[in-house]
Order: C-alpha cells, then structure tokens, then sequence
C-alpha cells in the first residue's frame, strides 16, 4: 500500500488526465497517510513543501506528456521515487479520455485500477525486499580517465571478483550488479537478459547478460546462492546500468549457499581498486 | 614528454551548415590527430550539467570550435569551466556566407567542395591545439581510452 | 496560422546516435516537414540571449535524444520550451538488434534505415501536435 | 600485456582458454573479431586458419565468445572445476 509517500499531483485544470490526476492523489490520502503537495502553492510556499518531500519519498502524478509535476520536481531538485502518467495509464487501460473536467464513471474506474495498480506494486516491492532493499549509503572512490570517471564503492559489505561484478552481502543474501569498469566498457547498454528466478547458480556462473551495440557480456557472480529476484526495472531501462551500477542498476539478488567458501575468491574494495585502474591502464597498452 | 591532451568542444550548430561543419572537423582531429590526444567534449551533456565533461574542461586545455560568430560553444565553455585555451570560428574560415547556408546541413547532401571546407576548419584546430603549450600540464595525463562515449 | 513546431535533436558528437538524432531531426525539418516544423541550434538556446529565448520560450518542442543522459530534453525544457515528445533514438536502434549503424562521423545504410524510420515517427508526432491545435 | 595473475594464482596456472572444434568452425572469424584480448590469432596461409594464440590473454571465467559462434565450435573447461582448482593452487601456495 502507498503510505508515508508526498504526492506531487499536476492538478490542471485544463485537461480531463489533470483532473485525474488531482483525484487519484486525493485518494491516495484518503485511504492512506500520505501528504499532498500542492503544485500552486509549492511555487509561494517552498520551504514547507521542500521539508515535506525531504522526509518521504515522493511519487509524481502527471496528467499528461507535457509532464508539468515531472518537471516541477526536477526544478525543485527533488528525487521521485515513483511516477505515474495519466494518459499513460488510460492507453494501457484502454481508457479513452474525452475532454471533460468532471469526472464521470469512466474515469472513476480509471482511478479505481490505478490506486490498486499502485497499491499492489508496493506491497509487491515490500515483499520481494528484504534488508538488502534498505536505503542505499554507499560512499564511492572514483578514479577519472580521461573524462570517463569509474567510481567504486567502499563499504565493506560488498565484494568484488576479478570479472568486475560486485555482490552487496547483507546476512544470507546478496545483491549483485557489474562495476563501472563494465559499464563504461561497453557504452550505452541495449538489452538486459535477466536470469531466471530460482536458478541456482555456482560461484562464478553466469547471472544474466547485458548488451550494448559494442559488446555482449556474462554476468559472472561473485557467489553461489540461489536467485530470488531480478531488477525487473532493468529489461525496460537497461541503460539504469549505466547510470549507476551499484544502484538503480543492479541486477539480481541471490539467496547465499556457502558465502564463507566464496568468500576466498574475492576482493574488497582496495584491491579492486587496484585491479580496475591495472585494467584501465593496459587498455590503453 | 608526457602525452598532451586536450579537451575539443564543438558547437553542433543545427541551423545551418557551419554547425555541420564544426561538427566533422571535430570528428576528423578526434580520429586522424595523432600526435596528441583529443577528448571531444559533448556540449549539450556539458551544458545539461555533464560531470564528466565539465570536470575535464576545468582540468585540461580545452578548444571550442563554433560554426558561427554567436560563439556559443566558447561562451559556454567560459563560463563553467573558465577560460579556454583556443578557439577556432567557422566562419571566419569558410565565410559567414558558407557558415549561415541553411540549405545544407545534412552529413548526406555535403559535396566534395564541403569536404574540403572540412579539412580547412580541421587544420585550423589542429593549428590551435599546437598552439598549447604543454609543459604548463604535464603530469596530467591520463593516456587514451577505448571505452565509453 | 500556426507556429512551427521545433525538432531539437542533442547532436551529440562522441557516438553514432547522436548523429542519427541529428541526421533525423534535420531530415524531418528540410525534407519531411519544412512547412511545419524548424530546427534551433541547442548550443544556441543555451546561451539564454534574448533572441533565441524569444524562438523557444513556450513553443511547442519535439526533442530527438541520442542517449539515455536526455541533454536536448533537459536543455530545452531548462530554458522554458514547452517540450511536447521527448524521442529516444535508442528505442528505435533496439529494434535493429545486431546491426552495425556507422560511426560519430558517418551512418553505414543500416543508420540510415534508422534514421527514416525515427524521421518518420518524428513527422507523426508533428502531425499529432498540430492537429491537437485546430 | 594483461593481468599475469587471476585471484593471486599466476595466469599461467590456471586452465582456461577456448578450444577450438575444428569439425564445426567454418573460419568465419566472429570470435576473432569479437576478443578485445587477442585469444585467438588468424593464420591465413595455415591449413587451419585459427589458432588460441594467447590462452592466457583469455579472461577466466568468461565465455563470451562462445556465445556469438555460429557453429557452436568454441568449448571452455568446467568452472566449478576450474574454481576448485584454484582454491587449490592458492591453499598449496599458502602452505608453502
């Protein structure tokens, strides 16, 4: 359920979706204890509705492609955890939207599917995380070649292997993802082909591929353990792999089998470190 | 002597045929020039805020290259990151007639008579680069790189 | 009467889709749809000088980006375009998976197949704009 | 060139590299192409025209080319037999 969320809604008046828009955020803090941030008056009353997005995450209704809440937030520096589009959701609800501003059976109905579309996602997302979906606080190295900047993450709960993949340790699972060293390598990232959920995978195994119009790469795993979920945001985006591979990007988290073992096969962050800016120097060999 | 490296920022220009121009003379030093190494710097990224690229302008010897007299890319360049270390304008080399032709602006309609124009404005920025000294940055370089944009 | 819609592509000059969002937004303002539509130099609008400011202030923009960093979407939207499309070039390259488009410098026939096909989807959106209008 | 060790065993210790079924490859040289490490190595004069050249050049545990061979003519060893060997070299060493 979408709870302690601020809702930025664009609520305008000038098209049936803005409409929508302003109700279904309505909703949303009926039902829920969520704060609304109204667009208007955010632009006299800043500072209240700044601390207001600083403390929750913030999801963002837009009514239409012109995406004035979007852009709001932008504006305002705010980081949008979710984000919806009203004309969007009609499309794939295969609800057409006429341009009247009060709102009638069909689109009621459209926002009846959206709030339990939203709804379900989350618990979804609450169920399939567990500790290891805990804020990021990751404190990054960079080294800069060229322009190209190849950061690395420091905390001491995550290993690296030789085959630049990094695995995010937190009691009996792992998050896992590639480096910047991959990323960079292969340029834009085109196609993520997931592994399957469930697959047992030995250390080292592949888990998934990802492709760029450069090269195709395995996803080698630092550890063995068992798949339990997959960044199913990444088939749609794949190029969050390349905006930050430690982050939105990672790629899948496995239930681990036998980390002691694995662990002898790989390296903290100074080592790889090390092993990266080597690797970065006989490219240019 | 450490590898020279210099940041080239080219303006792209869209409108007319001196952005085309800027644009491939650019592309040409990028991958002809041996002697030292060039980094082309993505305008727009940069202007969007590019850390990357604004980094390196701040860092390395850096050129702008415009196809008209409005000077974007230079001005940008000024003012985040600083000075630039050269600047080469289209059109004082091609013409302002040439540089402002609006008619031709795409890489397929260019003639060979354009191509030469290419190769003018790109020894004009190889001129520019020469022009740096550099000792004033040694010690800061990194060597090529394969990888990335 | 009404204004035309402006094609912003990000040109950007360190991959191949920076210049078939180029190749294509341009294509689309000489060849396609010169009646409707006009291009303005990105690098141009964001020196904020008056007159620039005047030719995209609250305009109607179709943005043509070449790689996820958005530049010509953001840049435009930045100085108060009203950006209508935001046109990815990847999502159409990933519809040619495997195919070899050419270089920063120039596009093989497989980058040109691309750039009409993104042309194209550029012109409909035109379209759809200026129909919404009347 | 590349690394001369692998998770501190030296490279040349560790057994992986492509092998090359020649019953199946049809020289259409994908891999060569694809190996940004230099593996294999073109011999055109050669009654066989491919070669692994630089097996330690290959990047353990990747099996990338394998993947683009059309004939499906590249085999690699077993990786939890390779990982076990590794283990291995690096307890043997530790002891020495």
């Amino acid at each position: 359920m979408i709870e302690n969320y601020a809702i930025l809604p664009c609520n305008g008046l000038d098209k049936c979706a803005g409409a929508i828009s302003r109700e279904t955020a309505i909703k949303l803090c009926e039902n829920a204890k969520n704060e609304i941030i109204c667009p208007v008056f955010y632009r006299v009353a800043e500072a209240k509705y700044n601390k207001i997005a600083g403390e929750h995450p913030l999801l963002v209704i837009d009514g239409c492609q012109t995406r004035c809440a979007s852009k709001l937030a932008t504006e305002k520096n705010l980081k949008v955890s979710k984000k919806i589009t009203i004309t969007e959701e009609a499309k794939i609800h295969n609800i057409e939207l006429k341009s009247n501003l009060r709102l009638l059976k069909n689109e009621n109905a459209l926002i009846e599917i959206i709030l339990n579309g939203l709804n379900s996602a989350e618990e979804k997302a609450a169920s399939s995380s567990d500790k290891t979906n805990a804020s990021y606080n990751f404190e990054y190295e960079t080294y800069q070649k060229d322009k190209f900047l190849f950061r690395v993450p420091k905390n001491p709960e995550i290993y690296f292997n030789e085959n630049d993949c990094w695995a995010y340790v937190i009691g009996n699972r792992a998050r896992i993802g590639v480096t910047d060293f991959v990323q960079q390598n292969l340029s834009d990232i085109l196609y993520f082909t997931p592994p399957e959920i469930g697959a047992e995978i030995e250390q080292f195994g592949e888990v998934g591929e990802i492709e760029s119009s450069k090269s195709v790469i395995d996803i080698i795993s630092p550890v063995s353990g068992k798949v339990v979920s997959i960044n199913e945001t990444l088939i749609e985006k794949p190029e969050l792999i390349n905006e930050n591979p430690y982050e939105l990007g990672w790629i899948a988290e496995l239930e681990l089998t036998d980390f002691d073992s694995d662990k002898e096969l790989l390296v903290g962050f100074d080592k790889y470190f090390e092993i990266m800016k080597k690797k970065l120097e006989d490219l240019n060999a | 002597m450490d590898e020279l490296k210099v940041g080239v920022i080219s303006c792209s220009g869209e409108e007319c045929l001196g952005g085309t121009i800027s644009r491939l003379a650019t592309r040409k030093v990028l991958e002809e020039l041996s002697f030292v190494s060039t980094v082309t710097l993505c305008l727009p990224l940069y202007l969007a805020g590019g850390k990357e690229e604004r980094d390196f302008a701040k860092v390395f010897p850096t050129i702008a290259v415009d196809g008209c007299d409005k000077l974007c890319a230079k001005r940008s360049t000024e003012k985040y990151s600083g000075k630039i270390n050269g600047s080469v304008d289209v059109s004082k080399i091609i013409g302002n007639e040439n540089a402002l032709n609006t008619d031709t602006v795409l890489i397929k309609d260019l003639t060979e008579e354009h191509l030469q124009m290419v190769d003018k404005v790109a020894s004009e920025i190889i001129k520019a680069i020469s022009a740096i000294n550099p000792d004033s940055y040694s010690g800061k370089t990194f060597g090529g790189c394969s990888c990335g944009s | 009467m009404h204004k035309k819609v402006k094609v912003i592509p990000c040109s950007g000059i360190g991959k191949v889709y920076g210049l078939m969002a180029r190749e294509a937004a341009l294509k689309t303002v000489h060849e396609l749809c010169p009646e409707k539509s006009e291009t303005v130099c990105l690098a141009y609008i964001m020196t904020e000088d008056e007159a620039v400011r005047n030719k995209i202030e609250g305009f109607n923009c179709i943005t043509v980006d070449g790689c996820p960093k958005m530049c010509a979407s953001k840049n435009v939207s930045w100085i108060g375009g009203r950006v209508i499309d935001e046109m990815k070039v990847l999502d159409t390259v990933k519809e040619h998976k495997g195919k070899k488009f050419g270089s920063a410098t120039t596009l093989d026939a497989d980058g040109y197949v691309v750039v009409d096909e993104i042309a194209d989807k550029i012109v409909k959106k035109i379209k759809d704009i200026i129909k919404e209008k009347l | 060139m590349s690394e001369t060790t692998f998770m501190g065993v030296e490279r040349d210790k560790i057994d992986w590299k492509p092998t090359i079924d020649y019953t199946k490859c049809d020289y259409c040289l994908e891999c060569v192409k694809f190996c940004p490490h230099k593996v294999f190595e073109v011999r055109e004069n050669d009654e066989i025209q491919l070669i692994v050249k630089n097996p330690n050049n290959c990047v353990v545990f990747c099996r990338a080319c394998s993947k683009i061979c059309g004939p499906d003519a590249l085999s690699f060893p077993d990786k939890s037999a390779t990982t076990q060997r590794i283990k291995e070299i690096r307890k043997e060493e530790n002891n020495d």
